[in-house]
């Protein structure tokens, strides 16, 4: 065999052999990560919106989409918004759970976040910074408590509590949360969150 | 009037109490004198004469071979004992002509020239001058003819004269100055002649107020002026005194010449007048003997060829604790090994002192001191380390050829680096690897 | 009398008095109205971590020179010593001891002898402590206490930078006034607190010449000019340049760390560079950046180029004719 | 081919020739992933599967390929099994997937795989490759357990997410950023240099 027919027929081959394999791994594998993300979105919904059975995509673009979630008669008893937004040092999304009517933040939770390790990243824990989150007034905008308090109690329904030594983390979060919900506050006013939107006046 | 000066330098102890108010005393011609044939930068004498022969005093014994070289006279009159290999204060063996006294040595004869010195052509004065074996006596030793005789292409406009004797206790120009003033405008008035230049100017350092005074005084017959200067070291280094002076630079590489400028040492200037006016060659010169080891410091006339060992003796000897003797002065004068070497035309002093404990040498810690005060604005330790490192493109780069050996670096440093040291090893390596390329 | 044996060397003959040790000890001299002045604000804390860190940077100095089986009176040059005063003065006064003796082992091994000893460090010893407990220890370094002298009663207490990058001073006017900026009656790492004495010690360091005069002033003139820029555009949101001066590391970074010799550039042309670097940094970060305070990263920033700058920097040779 | 023994041929990777240690290879994962255990031995062990079945592939096929092709080929085969990797992980241990970024999909421009493939599998026999790549996946399993182990302690108080250090320990949190890793491994590297050096001292 001549090289240059040698080299063509070895590479092809090869190409041609890693491509079925390839294609077979992966179908093998694709139902299963989709599944796996998928999973992961609903865990994160019924975490943020209590006592809610199912939930329904509503809206979706970049960096913001949002859910309802719906009881066992299958009305939305609240929304979950999934949004994205630039931390102190890479993207942060998180999944906001309000009510329908979005005065009223149940919880946060974060999905994704690369911020430093033992200090803006505390904005995943509970203890320290999403605990006082909960049951926030989200009918105006909501402000931080600087500095840091050490129980919920001690904060107004309107503010949220700061990390100590991570302000510039606190504050992206906050950031986001208050551009979305912003956003989704424009998206029902133009009627283009699909499904059935209750109680919003 | 303010003073003139450069930047940079250093200001080093002066310790010129010593000797300043001391007036020059001769030292009677030893009973044996060791002449080398090579006191000035450039080529050795070729020896005129040999074991037995009789000389007289101021008698050529070596003549100077080739265009940068000096002639060479006899100090006394006596008989040649040998011409071999001995010791020279440069530190390496060098030919010599030894010759013992006779006691003949009558004073040198004055014999008047007929014509008025001034009236000489250029040509004239050179001959003399390169007859009379004149070099410059600040230490360099450069033959002074050379100096005299400027290519055509770079008309001279100035003859300086260097009075500022920056180097720590060394006071054998100040004294000429106070002593001969005189003299050494004269001599300055026939540089000027020979070089064809317009003005003369004296540059004096402001702690010779007297002498800067004296010369106020009689410059008023020549057509020149004086400079007042900061003193500083190294004030009196050529190019650093151009620039005080006349604000001009000696461009890298170049000479005086190409500023259209001659300097000349005092001490030079005098021998230049004694070589025009009286035809008498340079076989004795003035030294400083000074610093804590010598017992009586002086100011002494001495002939060339005289060991170290009758001029200190002369001066009542060395302290118990002397540890270090040095020829020229403390910055960058030469250590000696031994009291048993010949005063040369070079020697501007002979100084001993009992040296410190020699210092610990730290790391460099990049303070900058050495950069601050180079007066030829190089960075040393930079150019240290490129030595050190063997990187000679960048040591040449970096301008270590420009390196005037001055000691500001080395003395500044806190950690104590030989700079001076790794400047040399490196100027002699780029060197000796020019000349193989070159041959 | 002539039996004297010569020393032989080379010239000059002459030397100046001034060596490393004594350079060495007189910052150390420099330092003692910063460190009364810390003693005095925040009494045996400012106390036990000076020791500590003076103790642990001279144990471990040792140490390493005994493993690199090096002299160990090379010890005494007192360049241990200043490492570890400077590494405590920028230390929160309310730092447990253990962590100043994590930073000070970090300042000597990491920030100096691994680079082969004094003279050959590319960054500031303390300042590579430092930011090494920064970085390790985020929450305990910005964890502010008011100064003892001060008898004030609060959980936590911001240091005058953080009240204005993180709480909005000017609007709500809390702005610490530059009178206790310059006494140092506010929080802050012990050495950084009193203006007054680091003036007192920078005034001694700069008339033995021992500093670079032109490293202070070149900081001081970029953030100045940097500072007073946005504060003459918008005063209702920027302090003005004296706030800057006087607040925070600045004075202590600017005489104390920055002009450290071995981590500076050696020519003045760099030397200029280096410092106008170092203000620019210093606005950036404090203006823009994710910390209140800027002083440190930005000495450590500019360290980086300082041989960079050594060598593009050369200075015109005497006599050499610039090209055409 | 390779002339040592076959217990020789295992133990030079952990060693000898440990890939990170005492070849500087694969320094960007080595740095990047190794601020838990999790992650180092998940990235150990992915790299450990493509490195072992590139070798073998590489190995028996060696005969066919001409040497002007052989990078084009090895690249083909390792990116198939990084590929395979990749996806096992996002399909059945999401988060660690997660931790590990592209770090996984990085694997293909490692040097230690490529680097083997070029000097011993192409070269020696299917058995020896395998032996081979054993030993190198130990040498850098091994190394990427002890950065993450000293990371992880250091960095967290913990080991395997277990807590080894007391209450009284503050985590040092620079150890989980980039800058602890260039620390330990730049410690780590002159450890090794000098045991290295002892160790022929002593020979």
């Amino acid at each position: 065999m001549k090289l240059s027919t040698q080299m063509v027929v070895v590479l092809t081959s090869v190409g041609l052999l890693s491509g079925s394999f390839l294609a077979t791994v992966g179908h093998l594998t694709k139902e299963r990560i989709a599944l796996n993300k998928q999973r992961e979105t609903e865990k994160a919904i019924i975490q943020v919106v209590p006592g809610i059975v199912s939930s329904q995509k509503l809206y979706e673009e970049r960096d913001l989409s949002v859910y309802g979630g719906k009881d066992a008669e299958g009305n939305i008893v609240g929304f979950a918004i999934q949004a994205s937004g630039i931390g102190f040092q890479d993207k942060i999304t998180l999944m906001l759970g309000t009510n329908t009517s979005l005065k009223k933040i149940n919880r946060l939770a974060i999905l994704d976040q690369k911020e430093t390790p033992g200090l803006g990243a505390k904005i995943a824990n509970s203890e320290f910074f999403l605990l006082y989150w909960e049951n926030r007034d989200s009918s105006g905008t909501i402000t931080l408590h600087k500095p840091a308090v050490s129980s919920p109690e001690e904060l107004l329904p309107t503010e949220v509590n700061t990390i100590t030594g991570a302000t510039i983390s606190s504050e992206a979060v906050l950031n986001i949360v208050n551009t979305s919900l912003e956003q989704v506050r424009k998206i029902i006013k133009e009627g283009k969150l699909t499904g059935e939107a209750q109680d919003v006046n | 009037m303010k003073a003139k000066t450069f930047a940079h330098g250093i200001h080093p102890p002066e310790f010129k109490d010593f000797t300043a108010e001391k007036a020059i005393e001769s030292l009677p011609p030893p009973e044996k004198v060791m002449i080398p044939l090579l006191q000035h930068f450039g080529k050795p004498a070729k020896p005129l004469v040999q074991k037995g022969d009789q000389v007289n005093l101021g008698q050529k014994i070596g003549e100077g071979q080739t265009l940068f070289s000096a002639s060479v006279h006899s100090s006394v009159s006596g008989k040649v004992i040998s011409v071999d290999y001995y010791n020279h204060p440069g530190g390496s063996p060098i030919p010599a002509v030894s010759i013992t006294n006779d006691g003949q040595d009558h004073p040198f004869s004055d014999k008047e020239e007929t014509k008025d010195p001034f009236s000489f052509s250029p040509e004239e004065i050179r001959q003399k001058v390169k007859e009379a074996g004149v070099v410059g006596m600040g230490g360099a030793a450069f033959p002074t003819a050379v100096k005299l005789s400027p290519p055509k292409d770079k008309p001279i406009e100035t003859i300086i004269i260097n009075g500022c004797e920056c180097e720590p206790l060394l006071t054998s120009d100040y004294r000429l100055m106070l002593e001969a003033p005189e003299d050494i405008l004269r001599g300055a008035e026939l540089a000027r002649i020979a070089t064809g230049a317009k003005r003369i100017i004296v540059g004096i350092e402001d702690n010779k107020k007297k002498a800067f005074e004296i010369f106020q005084d009689k410059i008023q017959d020549f057509s020149g002026e004086i400079a007042l200067l900061k003193t500083k070291y190294p004030q009196g280094a050529e190019k650093n005194l151009i620039y005080a002076l006349l604000r001009r630079e000696v461009p890298t590489g170049g000479l005086p010449f190409d500023v259209g400028v001659v300097v000349q040492n005092a001490g030079t200037a005098k021998a230049i007048w004694d070589a025009v006016s009286r035809g008498k060659p340079l076989y004795e010169r003035v030294i400083s003997v000074s610093g804590q080891g010598i017992m009586e410091p002086k100011n002494i006339l001495v002939r060339i060829g005289t060991p170290f060992k009758n001029v200190v003796e002369f001066c009542g000897g060395l302290k118990e604790n002397a540890d270090i003797l040095i020829m020229g002065g403390p910055m960058m004068g030469i250590v000696q090994w031994s009291l048993d070497v010949p005063v040369v035309k070079g020697t501007s002093g002979i100084l001993a002192w009992a040296a410190p404990r020699p210092s610990l040498e730290y790391a460099c810690i990049r303070c900058g001191r050495c950069v601050e005060n180079c007066p030829m604005t190089l960075v040393p330790t930079q150019l240290a380390k490129y030595v050190k490192f063997d990187d000679l493109t960048a040591a040449e780069k970096w301008g270590v050829l420009d390196c005037v050996e001055c000691g500001c670096c080395q003395y500044m440093c806190p950690s104590k680096i030989p700079l001076v040291h790794w400047m040399r090893v490196g100027k002699n390596r780029i060197i000796t690897l020019k000349q193989k390329k070159s041959a | 009398m002539t039996n004297n044996t010569f020393i032989l060397q080379s010239s000059p003959h002459f030397k100046d008095k001034d060596s490393v040790p004594k350079i060495m000890y007189t910052v150390i001299a420099s330092l003692a109205p910063v460190v009364a002045a810390s003693l005095y604000f925040f009494r045996f804390k400012a106390l036990a971590l000076l020791l500590s860190c003076i103790v642990t940077c001279l144990v471990t100095e040792a140490l390493f020179l005994w493993l690199r089986k090096k002299p160990l009176h090379s010890l005494r040059d007192g360049s241990a010593v200043i490492t570890g005063i400077l590494l405590a003065m920028t230390l929160p006064p309310s730092l447990s001891l253990e962590f100043a003796i994590i930073g000070a082992v970090v300042a000597t091994t990491i920030g100096k002898q691994v680079f082969g000893g004094l003279g050959y460090n590319i960054f500031n010893p303390a300042l590579v402590g430092r930011a090494f407990l920064q970085t390790a220890f985020p929450v305990a370094m910005t964890t502010w206490i008011p100064p003892a002298a001060l008898k004030i009663q609060t959980a936590t207490f911001a240091t005058p930078l953080g009240n204005l990058r993180f709480q909005d001073a000017i609007a709500e006017g809390t702005l610490t006034p530059l009178k206790d900026l310059f006494t140092g009656n506010v929080g802050g790492c012990l050495g950084e607190t009193s203006a007054f004495a680091l003036i007192l010690g920078a005034l001694f360091l700069l008339s033995r010449r021992v500093i670079d005069w032109r490293i202070p002033l070149g900081i001081l003139l970029s953030l100045t000019a940097f500072t007073g820029s946005f504060w003459l555009a918008n005063p209702e949101k920027y302090a003005s340049p004296l706030f800057h001066i006087l607040a925070g590391g600045f004075l202590i970074g600017a005489f104390f760390m920055a002009t450290d010799m071995v981590t500076s550039p050696i020519i003045p042309r760099g030397t200029w560079i280096y410092a106008l670097g170092i203000g620019i940094v210093i606005g950036l970060i404090r203006l823009f950046g994710g910390f209140a305070e800027g002083v440190m990263y930005s000495i450590l920033f500019m360290n980086a180029f300082v041989p960079l700058l050594n060598r593009y920097t050369r200075p015109r040779i005497f006599g050499e004719r610039s090209k055409g | 081919m390779s002339t040592k023994s076959i217990g020789q041929e295992f133990t030079k990777g952990l060693w000898d020739e440990n890939p990170v240690f005492r070849q500087l290879l694969g320094l960007c994962p080595t740095l990047a992933v190794t601020n838990a255990v999790i992650n180092g031995l998940a990235m150990g062990m992915a790299t450990s599967f493509v490195l072992i079945f590139s070798s073998l592939v590489v190995s028996s096929i060696k005969k066919f390929i001409p040497s002007q092709v052989r990078i084009a080929s090895y690249v083909v085969i390792i990116a198939t099994f990084v590929t395979v990797a990749d996806r096992f992980l996002a399909a059945f241990f999401p988060p660690i997937s997660k931790s590990l970024g592209p770090y996984v999909p990085l694997i293909v421009v490692n040097c230690i795989i490529l680097g083997r493939q070029e000097a011993f599998s192409s070269k020696n026999t299917v058995g020896r490759s395998l032996i081979d790549a054993l030993g190198m996946s130990s040498g850098f399993v091994l190394a990427m357990l002890l950065l993450s182990a000293i990371r992880e302690i250091l960095g967290m108080g913990t080991f395997l997410g277990y807590q080894v250090m007391g209450p009284w320990f503050e985590p040092w949190i620079i150890m989980l950023l980039p800058p602890g890793a260039f620390i330990t491994l730049g410690i780590l590297l002159a450890l090794a240099l000098q045991i290295e050096r002892k160790a022929k001292s002593w020979k």
